[in-house]
């Protein structure tokens, strides 16, 4: 599965994407198995009320299923326009 | 075509132009542009960074423009956002929405614009002589989408 | 000079350059362009002749301009209307509003546009192959005028 | 008194102007003097709910004193913008 992050989270990440094996059923389960990973992310995944998700380029839920799904991005609210 | 994701600067004038020239039923063009404004809360800026999500801006740029032509007679719609580099009193983002009459070029545009504000994947970083910060996002931006999910 | 009454076209890019190149704490642009309609109710015109009265056009427009100031935070304020003949295709009226953020343009580029339809001294006069005919004020246009007053 | 006419009221009258002498007081009292006069004013003046009026410039209704006035303006509702 491919993880991208973007803005602060990516900067306290470390890195804009990174490919790995999971078997998290949501993205919420997800972002447990992350922080148990080194570098930033306990880090960037500490305010989990800051963070937005993305599954597949749709915007979705902490608790969406993540069957099938090919791209999660994390990233905080959207500040365009 | 009405949608682009792009570096590059663009022309206003050319593009109600290309929007409107080829159709002779249009009474009402409404643009909006936003612009860097060079003080913040926190201070001036010298530059602001913009990033975004690729595939997933242009996804999301399409389904807010199908929604406004769904909800509005419209007859021309034009949806430019930059990213990468910019710098104060430079355009960020244009919003063109034509139509018959003047009540639903106004509505569309601005319900574009509140749309894009908080569905499209693009974060903005101001970096000045006080340092360099990601801008946060407004409440009052949600607010501004949510009236339209109430009428 | 914010307000215009002339026979020339006007460059809308122009006019939104003028209004916002020497302001920095600008966000929002917002314009308004009205153009003539080739179709109406009455048939395919040819040409639209527009009337207006000198000296209480600019008075008129000179006051909804000051209404506008009064009631939002802009940092400027265009308004350009045309007289004289005009044909299906042809720019009528600009209104440009820009300000800090976006609520404050859109709601004053609208306020200035429904005041300036019932309360500029303006008369059309379409003509075509059906014959020639003075357009007929619009009830929407009044409504749109009173829901500014009720807020 | 400077009388000014426009659109299709200056068409039935005829002339897009003309100078009077008159005691009239208000708006309403004008348009029933300017109507015992020739040329197209009765027709002009037929229906006066489709009539509106400014005095020196400024929007008024029929029954505002034209005292002082120098300029009373006739015409249909605007259709601008």
């Amino acid at each position: 599965m491919q993880i991208l992050y973007f803005s602060w989270l990516r900067e306290r990440v470390g890195e804009a994407s990174e490919e790995i094996e999971t078997q998290a059923a949501t993205p919420a389960d997800l972002i447990t198995e992350l922080k148990t990973r080194g570098g930033g992310h306990a880090m960037a995944f500490d305010d989990i009320s800051a963070i937005r998700v993305a599954v597949d380029q749709q915007m979705v839920e902490l608790d969406h299923p993540l069957e099938g799904a090919r791209e999660v991005a994390f990233f905080p609210p959207m500040t365009g326009g | 075509m009405s949608v682009s994701v792009q570096i590059e600067d663009f022309d206003i004038a050319a593009e109600i132009e290309a929007l409107t020239a080829p159709d002779q039923d249009i009474g009402a063009v409404v643009t909006f542009s936003g612009l860097v404004r060079e003080m913040t809360d926190a201070g001036a800026i010298q530059t602001m960074e913009l990033e975004h999500y690729p595939g997933m801006t242009e996804r999301a740029l399409e389904e807010i423009v199908e929604q406004a032509r769904a909800r509005w007679p419209l007859n021309g719609v034009r949806v430019i956002h930059r990213f990468g580099p910019l710098a104060p009193g430079d355009r960020i983002v244009l919003v063109i929405a034509a139509s018959r009459h003047r009540e639903a070029a106004f509505e569309a545009a601005a319900f574009l614009m509140d749309y894009l504000k908080t569905k499209a994947p693009f974060w903005k970083k101001e970096a000045g002589s006080h340092g360099a910060a990601w801008v946060d996002a407004r409440e009052a931006d949600d607010q501004a989408t949510t009236r339209w999910e109430q009428t």
